[in-house]
């Protein structure tokens, strides 16, 4: 029972736990499915962050997968890496699924019928998926468990059936996901022709003997490879499925989705990149740097600038979480060590507090059936609690030390160089600000109230006739005296004529019906997120695995030298700190968002909103084609940027 | 000309998949879909790799279009928009 | 590699000289001629296909098997990087191992495995159209008024 | 390229074309039976496959198809009741068409079976005939036949 | 957007895949050529096995961790689906309508349902030997229970396969596989390794690991596949909206 031979149990063990629960579900009561998922994925959890202090200093488990070590040079087997990163990722995906376990205790008032187990389950599946994609050195097995992400993914999103958002959001997805997926085995089978390997350092290696530099096809392998990551990493163009999907799945899928499983595309493309084609044989650090940069600054200036439209808060936080994909892109571009500690850092960070953020949303969703901003204005102020959870949340998105996210960004911006930093403040404060400006407008009352009375409008009729109210939902949402208004979004505000928008109102409760008070099962896993967010940036112990972890996943000939058997400790950089510039920096950019929060409420209130924006907001159409069409013109944009 | 049989295969299978993306009616193209389901067979058979051609004709034979005809007709049942306005009569 | 080429007509067979295994071929290669990338042109023309009707698709229904036509691409693909002309499959139950050149069996896992997610993927989203079907009344892309802007 | 590759790309060319063509045009029921006429030739050209590779294990693969084929399109008959009243443009060359699969078979299955080696293998390649056989008869006649149903009400519990 | 500018972006989109794909199948190694590296390993370490079925080898042997990601991949869409397409609280459960079907396909139907039953376990059980497998059989199993459905009509079908106990064997075969590694592992060998004695070459009980697994899967794609047609013909056949028209 060695480091190595334990390796595969962190996929095993979750899977083996859904089985289980789906096994026993007829006779599971709801409450026993609840701790037994929580035990199995807190038992995966520890039992990565063991294998991960276990490997402190010399480079992490490599395991041979049922015994099939390579002979001269290689072999048959398919290879688990548990470096650094891997089990660092692992830990975190584990850490998020417990508290989503923990903030769904009061969740879904009935479970498909003798189902008890089926939501647990699925959450168990869902982790085995994120940490066998973390953990796997073999090219192909990452296509296997990034479709087993994504089918989750997809029946958790549209978990909610009788909502018609949730459908239509959940088969965006699946639909752009999926092509993804089979870009991504089309240039696996190009660099299996060319190679005759499938493992990232098995290609590697394979790619630098050969002679010459990467020719078209190592190019248009990786561009094929990288597009699925990309569309799981949700770069512009790639990106459309990512608010829908937000917007419509239950808050503990948001937390997963946003949390971790988005970033679990930027860390594909960093490792494609640094285990297989950083070599002499496959793409040039140029072309990489350039690739990367140009998705990086596009992602982030989109995510920021639609972030900013939005009223649905979890649309608003799902294109913030673009915006901050966006960054962490254009810090890889740097392709050195530091930016990926700076990523790292603020990876780890973002995923507790976006997870928090999202927390917070849900309770207000189950506390008043909306999350529409303009809709809950001013009713926020008896969850005390949840908006000082919710502001902090902001704050830390702006970069306020001492959050983990104030550490990263600035690494980032140390690593990234003096135009990235610009454009780090600018896209933080901007999303900070938005964030901000929801928490004041709802839970303090802050800025004139939208003018006249707040609008009930059904979701947006279809071909202009009113769609009659399904008979549960009418009754039970409280704030209904305000009577509904029918026919498209004609809100009072003259922009909204016939505006592209998806508004808040209308929602159903995740829980049995409206609560009362935020339960405390939510309000623990908000509060445990957050503070995850802050100790990143708080606890010294944490930086040096950090740093560890990512010389491990930055340095080419240290990982194939893993792989291949002989283990050589990269040089360690320096562990990652707290530097005068970069809090200065971040102190800037919170700033900058507290005063445009400040300004914001006079702004959108009564003007128009930005115009110029309209085309932008009328491209997310929430339309299959439109999206398929963007993604397939991604793959040609990647394609120009590698030629 | 020894590669004659896995051209034919092949072009069989391109034409039969074109097919199948361009049949805009779903039982129409559920019907060209079992049909590129056997040219994948035998395509797989000529490219000599029985065991996934096995699995295709488990695959596209019957489970597909049993899928794809129950969800048309789940989808049939609800009939369209009742609107008057929408005089095209009986939709595909 | 000595590319042993099959009796096809007039082509002459040509010792070509044992390459390192991974060596650069020169970028045109006089001898590839169109029949020879025929099997990936189809792979790659699949995809495009699927894609386009997936893209333009006013049934959902019929952009699920626009999807599963995109996936074929990747089968045929995968088996002709596999295939190698006079081999035969990699079974041995009814043929003495070694006897006959073989037909490379690590694409045929890929494609077999590739076979089931595509069916199980096919699924799910069917079950999503039906849903969609159910809440919006219609299935076509054009019709869907939620999620917008 | 041995005698039963010809007759097996023969196949392909003169028969699976016309079907795949037959499957893309014309009403649904005539659609339906190009599917099953198609059915019975993939069948046919794996037999001739086995032979024709001199691999006696690729005579599952015919076996699997056979079995399952008609299967395939029973359901679809079942499935598509509705669909099937507005009849065939042209029945003969329908009828004509499933006359023909069933006819093709025995030409096919017989010098097979004196190919393969004899005992378990030729009594496994007359399975496959006898279900092609059934099998096509079965949905020929199914299809064939006037809807059972009355127009309106649909049937397929 | 509107439909001619997506036709815009999908034209440009599809030009430059062409271009990336034409660049790149230009450099492939020759259609039918004979460098296949990996290949020869993978039938040197099958034949090593004792497994003459190569692919089999490959997938429940060498690279059976992709298997374990396969059928978790199968596991998590069926229960999706069963997630996905449960009844919603504004749906009721009808009995199906008796179907009326012609005596000679319920003849046919029922004379093949035992038959392909027997072609599937075969196809199963010489999993490792000849062309099959876990995959193929298990849907061939699965797709001969269907056969009532053509043969009779779904009443008869929902009596004779009831589905939790499919579910059931779903999970079951799931956990068969996982539990198979873990013993494994608890042996002291590697997660999944095949330690179990090899047999003598293409026997019924050779490949060591190779025919369990092959059997587990098997169980779990026959139950799988029947849990996924059971949904999708309750949602077609049964369920209606519960406010009687058809709405």
């Amino acid at each position: 029972m060695t480091a190595e031979r334990v390796l595969p149990l962190l996929v095993a063990v979750p899977l083996l736990g859904a089985a289980l629960l789906v096994g026993a579900g007829r006779w599971l009561p709801r409450y026993t499915a609840d701790v037994f998922g929580l035990l199995v994925s807190g038992g995966t959890g520890a039992l990565a962050v063991v294998e991960l202090v276990g490997a402190r200093g010399e480079p992490g488990p490599v395991e041979w997968v049922a015994g099939w070590r390579p002979e001269g040079g290689s072999g048959v087997g398919i290879v688990l890496v548990g470096d650094g990163a891997g089990l660092g990722l692992a830990a975190l995906i584990s850490a998020l699924v417990t508290a989503a376990l923990v903030y769904s205790r009061r969740f879904f008032d009935e479970p498909p019928p003798g189902q008890a187990g089926a939501f647990p389950a699925l959450l168990l599946l869902f982790q085995a998926g994120m940490c066998g994609f973390v953990l796997t050195g073999d090219l192909f097995n990452a296509f296997v468990f990034f479709e087993l992400m994504g089918v989750i993914a997809y029946a958790l999103t549209g978990y909610r059936v009788e909502e018609a958002r949730a459908v239509q959001g959940a088969l965006t997805f699946g639909f752009v996901n999926s092509l993804g997926g089979y870009a991504t085995l089309l240039g696996i089978g190009l660099l299996y022709a060319r190679t005759g390997e499938l493992g990232f350092a098995q290609i590697g290696a394979a790619l630098d003997a050969a002679a010459g530099g990467g020719d078209a096809l190592v190019t248009t392998g990786f561009a094929l490879v990288a597009t699925g990551l990309l569309v799981k990493a949700a770069a512009v163009p790639f990106h459309f499925w990512l608010p829908d999907a937000h917007s419509v799945a239950p808050t503990p899928v948001c937390m997963l989705l946003s949390g971790v499983m988005v970033e679990l595309g930027v860390y594909g493309i960093a490792r494609l990149y640094w285990a297989t084609f950083a070599g002499p044989g496959g793409v040039s650090a140029a072309d990489a740097h350039w690739v990367l940069l140009v998705q990086g600054v596009s992602t982030a200036v989109l995510g920021a600038v639609m972030c900013w439209q939005q009223r649905h808060l979890k649309r608003l936080l799902a294109f913030s979480t673009i915006a901050h994909t966006g960054l962490f892109l254009t810090a890889l571009s740097a392709l050195t060590p530091e930016a990926a500690t700076g990523v790292g850092v603020y990876l780890v960070a973002h995923a507790g507090v976006k997870a928090a953020l999202f927390g917070c949303v849900g309770v207000l969703l189950d506390r008043f059936g909306s999350v529409d901003e303009r809709e809950l204005h001013g009713r926020g102020r008896e969850l005390r609690f949840v908006g000082v959870l919710f502001a902090l949340g902001g704050l830390a998105l702006a970069g306020l030390p001492p959050f983990g996210t104030a550490l990263g960004k600035a690494l980032c911006e140390e690593a990234a160089g003096p135009g990235a930093t610009v454009l780090f403040v600018a896209v933080s404060a901007v999303t900070g600000a938005a964030v901000l400006r929801t928490a004041a407008g709802v839970f303090l009352g802050a800025g004139q109230p939208p003018a006249g009375p707040p609008h009930f409008a059904p979701r947006a009729a279809v071909r202009g006739e009113g769609k009659e109210q399904r008979p549960g939902a009418s009754e039970r949402r409280g704030a209904d005296e305000f009577g509904t208004s029918d026919g498209h979004d004609t809100a009072s505000g003259p922009e909204q004529e016939g505006e592209p928008e998806t508004t808040g109102s209308g929602e159903e409760p995740e829980t049995a019906g409206p609560v009362t008070r935020a339960p405390d099962s939510m309000l623990v896993a908000t509060t445990a997120l957050l503070a995850g967010g802050l100790a990143v940036g708080c606890v010294p112990a944490l930086w040096p695995h950090l740093a560890h972890a990512a010389d491990g996943l930055s340095d080419h000939s240290a990982y194939l030298a893993a792989v291949f058997g002989s283990p050589e400790t990269p040089p360690a950089s320096a562990a990652p700190s707290w530097r005068v510039s970069g809090v200065l920096l971040d102190l800037l950019a919170t700033l900058l968002a507290l005063v445009l929060a400040r300004t914001a409420p006079r702004i959108t209130a009564g003007t128009r909103r930005a115009a110029w924006a309209r085309p932008l907001r009328r491209l997310h159409s929430g339309h299959v084609g439109d999206y398929v069409a963007c993604t397939v013109a991604g793959m040609a944009l990647l394609g120009l940027l590698l030629r | 000309m020894a590669e004659l049989p896995v051209l034919i295969g092949l072009l069989l299978a391109t034409a039969a998949g074109t097919a199948a993306a361009l049949s805009r009616e779903p039982v129409h193209q559920a019907l060209v879909l079992s049909v590129l389901g056997l040219a994948l067979a035998l395509l797989f058979t000529l490219l000599q790799a029985p065991d996934v051609a096995l699995s295709q004709l488990a695959v596209g034979t019957v489970l597909t279009p049993l899928m794809v005809l129950l969800s048309v007709r789940k989808v049939r049942r609800r009939p369209r928009e009742e609107s008057p306005a929408d005089g095209r009569g009986e939709e595909g | 590699m000595n590319g042993r080429r099959t009796e096809r007509g007039r082509i002459r067979r040509r010792e070509r000289p044992a390459q390192p295994p991974y060596a650069q071929r020169p970028l045109f290669h006089r001898e590839t001629r169109t029949v020879n990338l025929l099997p990936f042109f189809c792979a790659g023309w699949l995809f495009l296909v699927g894609c386009y009707a997936l893209a333009t698709s006013r049934n959902l229904i019929h952009a699920v098997g626009a999807l599963a036509v995109c996936q074929s691409s990747t089968y045929v693909l995968l088996l002709a990087v596999g295939y190698r002309s006079g081999g035969t499959a990699p079974v041995f139950s009814d043929v003495p191992p070694g006897a006959r050149p073989v037909v490379d069996p690590v694409v045929q896992a890929l494609t077999l495995t590739d076979v089931v997610v595509g069916a199980t993927v096919t699924a799910l989203l069917l079950a999503l159209v039906v849903q969609i079907a159910k809440r919006h009344g219609t299935v076509d892309p054009d019709e869907l008024r939620e999620l917008r802007g | 390229m041995n005698g039963w590759l010809a007759a097996a790309c023969l196949l392909l060319v003169l028969g699976l074309g016309p079907a795949l063509c037959g499957a893309v045009v014309g009403p649904v029921r005539s659609r339906l039976l190009a599917q099953n006429v198609a059915t019975v030739l993939a069948a046919l050209v794996l037999l001739l496959a086995s032979p024709g590779y001199d691999r006696p294990a690729y005579l599952d693969t015919a076996l699997v198809l056979a079995v399952l084929g008609p299967a395939g399109t029973l359901v679809y008959e079942r499935l598509l009741a509705e669909d099937l009243p507005r009849g065939t443009p042209w029945p003969g060359l329908a009828r004509g068409a499933s006359w023909a699969s069933v006819a093709v078979v025995p030409p096919v299955v017989v010098p097979v079976c004196f190919a393969v080696a004899p005992g378990r293998t030729t009594v496994k390649v007359l399975v496959i005939g006898a279900l092609l056989v059934a099998g096509s008869a079965v949905c020929g006649r199914a299809l064939a036949k006037a809807p059972r149903t009355a127009a309106g009400e649909g049937s397929g519990g | 957007m509107n439909k001619a500018v997506r036709l815009w972006v999908l034209g440009v989109g599809c030009a430059g895949v062409a271009v990336l794909f034409a660049g790149a199948f230009r450099r492939l190694p020759e259609f039918g050529g004979s460098h296949h590296p990996y290949g020869a390993r993978a039938v040197a370490a099958a034949l090593h096995r004792h497994t003459a079925n190569v692919v089999s080898s490959v997938n429940f042997d060498q690279r059976s961790f992709d298997t374990l990601g396969e059928q978790a991949i199968l596991f998590g869409a069926v229960l999706g689906t069963v997630v996905v397409l449960r009844q919603a609280k504004d749906e009721r459960r009808v009995p199906p309508e008796p179907a009326v079907v012609a005596p000679t396909v319920r003849g046919y139907a029922l004379v093949s349902l035992p038959l392909t039953l027997l072609v599937g376990l075969y196809v199963v059980a010489h999993g490792q030997l000849s062309p099959g497998g876990g995959f193929q059989g298990g849907l061939v199993v699965a797709t001969a229970l269907h056969l009532l459905y053509v043969a009779v009509d779904y009443r008869a079908l929902e009596r004779l396969r009831p589905v939790p106990v499919f579910a059931l064997a779903d999970a079951f075969g799931d956990a068969a596989y996982l539990l198979l590694g873990l013993a494994v592992l608890v042996a002291g060998a590697s997660f999944l390794g095949n330690v179990l004695p090899l047999g003598t070459f293409n026997t019924l009980a050779s490949g060591g690991i190779v025919p369990l697994l092959n059997a587990a899967i098997g169980i779990e794609v026959a139950a799988a596949a029947v849990v996924l047609l059971a949904q999708f013909l309750d949602q077609a056949l049964e369920l209606v909206p519960r406010d009687g028209e058809h709405r």
